[in-house]
């Protein structure tokens, strides 16, 4: 019973740390646009929080570029687990517009492990508050089979 | 327009760009000043009467404003491109080409403490030396990246073996 | 208490985009600020040479996501006096709507991020909602929220109809409307006024000293606005009325901003009403003779140049993008020595920094060991006298 | 009181229990507020529950370095502080049970207790944000807390009694402080204002400035507990501030039985969240001051006004006016 409830509260109110890993900030100001009254994330319990400790899930935006990589760990390293990663925007994926520029890594799962990619240069706010929801039902998922394991099974068959 | 020779720093109202192109023909170092259009000129300038044709610039013609700072790659030279403004929007664009293996020229800093940024980039990624920059030091790219390669270069292309910075982990850190 | 060096950045909440700040404060007040901001170069420039026209514009358009249209329409217009196309009146006065529309909206985003720095949520939520009108108008004409992509050689892709201009004058008389309300309360809410009256103090003759561009120079005293220095597209026809302040300060900055909303948005009903007929656009070469252009746009933070160089092929031979954020950097780090720690996020917002735009520069050292360019006017010379003393360096 | 009875009065109503569960409705009712003030919708009510209990359930981080026990037994200090601090204040009957001469002075330090931890927190977590957190934390404590305590001896004076419950009681009649001393009540309402931290006082914890301020570094279970007693103070603080000024749970005319106590209660709980309104919307309204400007204005303006209303109490009890 206090599993269900658990889950229940993880999926009612994750916390969300925005990182720009070296992006245009298109992606940046179509997030802090969730955040405004006319889309407003905080009716399903996100918030946006200062502090890697306090979050659940990082959203990173931009292709990684080289300096930024090991800031991107180091930030990943600090947050309390149960943790997930959404990556936004073409250039969250493989580096988009700018994949095999000089200084760019092309791509945030070169450095941190991503659960949720969202599509879209950039991705309009509701685009990346169905991502968002997309992380939150992965990690109910998670959290009723008991962890990620499951995941690489699937990824296989599917 | 009138125009007040003398010493004393006075903000000349700048001539429109041909009577500035005549004005610049006479000054020692600069060379074949070629008028674009109404409010654009380029001319070719000597290395070394950078910091004297940029301070004469700067006291008797009345120029205010060092907009940028261009570092061009053309394989036969480098040139430094400094784009000086006027307040009515004219803008002159000095090239001093410097040696490809051996790119030194002055600082112009303290002439025009704005020129601080745009030096560093364009030693940062074309190798130029600025002569008597107070802090030059590499600008863009980061911390490991390799000493002597300048990415802007037309011969520069990424050498797969060396490490330019990046993810610590390397490699595909998937979960 | 001792120096605390207090690193700011790169991942952090005030700022949207990664700048680190090395601060070093005696107990509230700065002492000296380095500033490392490349965190976000990509490598546009050699990028833009490996790519044709319409490929290089595409690319160029995401340098910065906020001031897209600037870059786009800057590069497009420097392509094009080199190829000596000559652009259809209503492409033009088309440019120029698209750029007002992007400067407003750039505006309001910032009054909202500056509101929010000083902790003031309210108007940060107000202003971002009202943002969403310009949005709208914004999908209304070019089908995307940002990056939109109206610019290609030669002209404008997308065309106001009838619809469309009725619905945007009608939505620039709301926006009109809310300016006005926002002057008021920038101009009379207490605590902003607290909090941005003689903060980040820049004179009249550091701005020029150090090349300050766009509002924050404006806010200083200088009236130098690009579309009225060096008119470009239609704004020879849409004449411009540049908006300065005297009081060089943060609060400064912010009633010039506000101001310019409403004049962005006068030029929008000018153009709007008057747009000429004829064709939006017509046919470009593909490749530009051999040549160079220094292109010039007031971009919302001010002057944008683009340099570039052709060499008789279909591609860019070298292109420098010198942005406003970078002519405006060392005027922050000046004008930030002296101050609290508290000042830091409003007065580095006050330039209203684009970073993805800067991705150029990195420590701008005010005062150590190696004496610094900067170093010699007396405020600095108190900063490090003062620095010294503490470190007894 | 049996002890069965008492333990039902320490443990469910009008003690823990009843607290926990206010704490997080007058959380809701200020997100909410503020939200629908910012013209934005706001979160569901059972919001601050699903927080508090992800919260417990994260992986609880204790940076190395950082005295483990300390560290996790600071946010329960602050807990039990507030929650203690609830049983003197009135809720039901004019009179709480365990009112005694002197429990005003006793509720005014364990309320002055929560600043005092967050400093500790933010010193020994070891994060750089949290120690000038801590710093302006401390140097924010000097400045609003006399201030506080000033306002709130204003009615102790003129009912002549230094339990809440006996104020709350002589203001039975109707004529509540609030009218009698106005400006003992808004320099309460600041005070208070500054004490939670909450903007235009929420320097300590500026988001934008210094990150998460003195709770930068706190995860998991003791975050929870932290933030849950933040939350207690601000209900806990209301309520003071409702006994002292606003009659605490009594309801004029009707003095004795179970509908006094039911209807008291009713009362009691609005004024409290009326308390609470003025608060967020004082949040809402008003950008966050320096900590210079902070303490000047501290000093400068809320202190003599206490020390006004204060003289103008003394003449008025002196001169034998309720």
């Amino acid at each position: 019973m206090f599993e269900r409830l658990v889950r229940w509260a993880r999926r009612k109110s994750p916390w969300i740390l925005h990182f720009n890993s070296g992006a245009c900030n298109a992606c940046d100001i179509e997030f802090v646009a969730t955040l405004t009254p006319r889309f407003d994330v905080e009716r399903f319990g996100i918030l946006a929080k200062g502090t890697p400790r306090h979050a659940d899930i990082l959203l990173v935006t931009g292709p990684v570029t080289r300096k930024q990589a090991d800031r991107l760990r180091r930030i990943y390293d600090q947050m309390p687990e149960p943790k997930y990663v959404v990556a936004t925007g073409a250039c969250g994926a493989t580096g988009g517009i700018f994949r095999g520029l000089y200084h760019v890594v092309d791509g945030v799962d070169k450095v941190i492990p991503v659960d949720v990619w969202i599509a879209g240069c950039p991705p309009r706010p509701d685009e990346i508050i169905d991502g968002i929801v997309t992380c939150i039902q992965l990690m109910d998922e998670d959290a009723r089979r008991g962890g990620r394991e499951w995941r690489a099974s699937r990824e296989v068959s599917a | 327009m009138a125009r007040v020779q003398g010493g004393e720093r006075v903000t000349v109202g700048p001539p429109p760009a041909e009577e500035l192109a005549v004005r610049l023909r006479g000054v020692e170092g600069v060379s074949d000043v070629v008028v674009q259009s109404s409010r654009r000129l380029s001319a070719r300038l000597n290395p070394a009467h950078v910091r004297a044709v940029l301070l004469r610039l700067r006291d008797a013609e009345g120029c205010w404003h060092l907009s940028a700072i261009s570092g061009v790659d053309t394989r036969a030279s480098i040139e430094v491109v400094y784009h000086v403004s006027w307040r009515d929007g004219v803008v002159l664009s000095l090239k001093a080409a410097v040696p490809r293996d051996e790119p030194r020229i002055d600082s112009v800093v303290d002439v025009m403490p704005a020129a601080n940024l745009y030096e560093r980039q364009a030693h940062d990624l074309l190798g130029v030396v600025f002569v008597g920059h107070p802090d030059l030091r590499r600008i863009l790219l980061n911390e490991d990246w390799p000493a002597d390669e300048y990415p802007l270069r037309k011969d520069w292309k990424p050498d797969p073996k060396k490490r330019y910075g990046g993810p610590a982990t390397g490699g595909d850190a998937r979960g | 208490m001792a120096e605390v060096e207090i690193p700011i950045g790169p991942q952090h909440p005030a700022l949207k985009e990664p700048v680190n700040f090395r601060v070093f404060v005696d107990g509230e007040r700065v002492v000296r600020l380095d500033l490392d901001v490349s965190y976000n170069h990509r490598g546009i420039e050699k990028a833009a040479e490996a790519r044709d026209f319409p490929r290089a514009l595409y690319l160029i358009e995401r340098i910065c996501g906020i001031c897209s249209h600037a870059h786009a329409t800057n590069f497009v217009k420097g392509i094009e006096t080199i190829m000596g196309v000559n652009v259809p009146r209503r492409a033009r006065y088309l440019r120029v709507i698209v750029g007002e529309l992007e400067r407003i909206h750039s505006h309001l985003l910032w009054l909202g991020v500056a509101a929010h720095e000083i902790g003031f949520n309210t108007l940060f939520m107000y202003t971002w909602r009202d943002r969403e009108i310009v949005q709208d108008i914004l999908e209304a004409i070019s089908g995307n929220r940002v990056n939109y992509g109206v610019n290609t050689l030669g002209g404008v892709r997308r065309d106001l109809t009838d619809g469309l201009r009725a619905r945007i004058l009608e939505d620039v008389r709301t926006l009109e409307a809310r300016s006005r309300y926002y002057l008021d309360v920038l101009t009379q809410e207490e605590t902003f006024l607290v909090r941005t009256r003689r903060v980040g103090f820049l004179s009249r003759e550091r701005a020029e000293a150090l090349g300050a561009v766009g509002p924050t120079s404006r806010a200083s005293g200088i009236p130098f606005d690009i579309r009225r220095v060096d008119p470009y597209e239609a704004y020879e026809e849409l004449p411009v009325e540049v908006i300065t302040a005297s009081t060089c300060d943060v609060l400064g900055r912010t009633v010039v901003r506000a101001r310019e909303i409403s004049e962005s948005l006068r030029i929008i009903r000018e153009a709007v009403e008057n747009l000429p007929g004829g064709p939006i656009s017509v046919p470009a070469p593909r490749a530009a003779p051999k040549g160079e252009v220094v292109s010039r746009y007031e971009a919302p933070r001010g002057e944008l140049i683009h340099y570039i160089r052709t060499n008789g092929t279909d591609k860019v031979d070298r292109l420098d993008a010198r942005t406003p954020t970078l002519a405006n950097w060392p005027s922050v780090v000046d004008a930030m020595v002296g101050h609290y720690l508290a000042d830091i996020p409003v007065v580095v917002s006050a330039i209203d920094p684009c970073l993805s735009c800067t991705s150029r520069i990195t420590v701008c050292d005010l005062g150590d060991r190696t004496k610094s360019v900067l170093t010699w006017d007396d405020l600095r010379d108190h900063g490090i006298r003062f620095y010294r003393e503490r470190r007894g360096v | 009181m049996e002890p069965y009875g008492f333990l039902v009065y320490l443990l469910v109503f009008p003690g823990l229990g009843f607290l926990v569960t206010f704490a997080l409705f007058g959380e809701w009712f200020d997100r909410k507020l503020t939200a629908r003030m910012q013209s934005r919708m706001g979160p569901p009510w059972f919001q601050p529950w699903a927080d508090f209990v992800k919260l417990l359930s994260k992986e609880d981080i204790t940076p190395e370095g950082v005295p483990r026990r300390l560290y996790a037994s600071v946010p329960l200090f602050a807990f039990a502080a507030v929650a203690s601090a609830f049983l003197y204040v009135p809720v039901v009957f004019p009179t709480s049970p365990f009112a005694f001469q002197g429990d005003l002075v006793l509720v005014l330090y364990l309320l002055s207790l929560p600043p005092i931890l967050t400093f500790l927190l933010g010193w020994t977590s070891g994060n750089l944000f949290a120690r000038v957190g801590a710093i302006r934390a401390v140097s924010q404590l000097f400045v609003y807390e006399v201030p506080f305590f000033i306002a709130a001896f204003g009615p102790a004076i003129a009912t002549g009694s230094w339990s809440i419950s006996d104020i709350a009681s002589a203001q039975r009649s109707g004529l509540w402080f609030l009218f009698l001393q106005p400006l003992g009540f808004g320099v309460g309402l600041i005070g208070l204002q500054a004490k939670l931290e909450r903007t235009p006082f929420d320097i300590p914890g500026a988001e934008t400035e210094i990150v998460g301020g003195p709770i930068t570094e706190l995860t998991g279970r003791k975050l929870a507990i932290f933030h849950l007693a933040m939350d207690m103070a601000l209900v806990t603080g209301a309520a003071l501030l409702v006994a002292l000024f606003l009659g605490g749970p009594t309801v004029p005319g009707v003095n004795e039985g179970l509908a006094a106590g039911a209807l008291g209660f009713l009362v009691f709980l609005a004024k409290v969240l009326f308390v609470v309104f003025l608060l967020t919307a004082l949040k809402t309204a008003l950008g966050r001051l320096r900590i210079d400007q902070l303490v000047r204005w501290g000093w400068t303006v809320l202190t003599p006004l206490a020390l006004v209303q204060l003289a103008v109490a003394l003449v008025m009890a002196a001169g034998g006016i309720p």
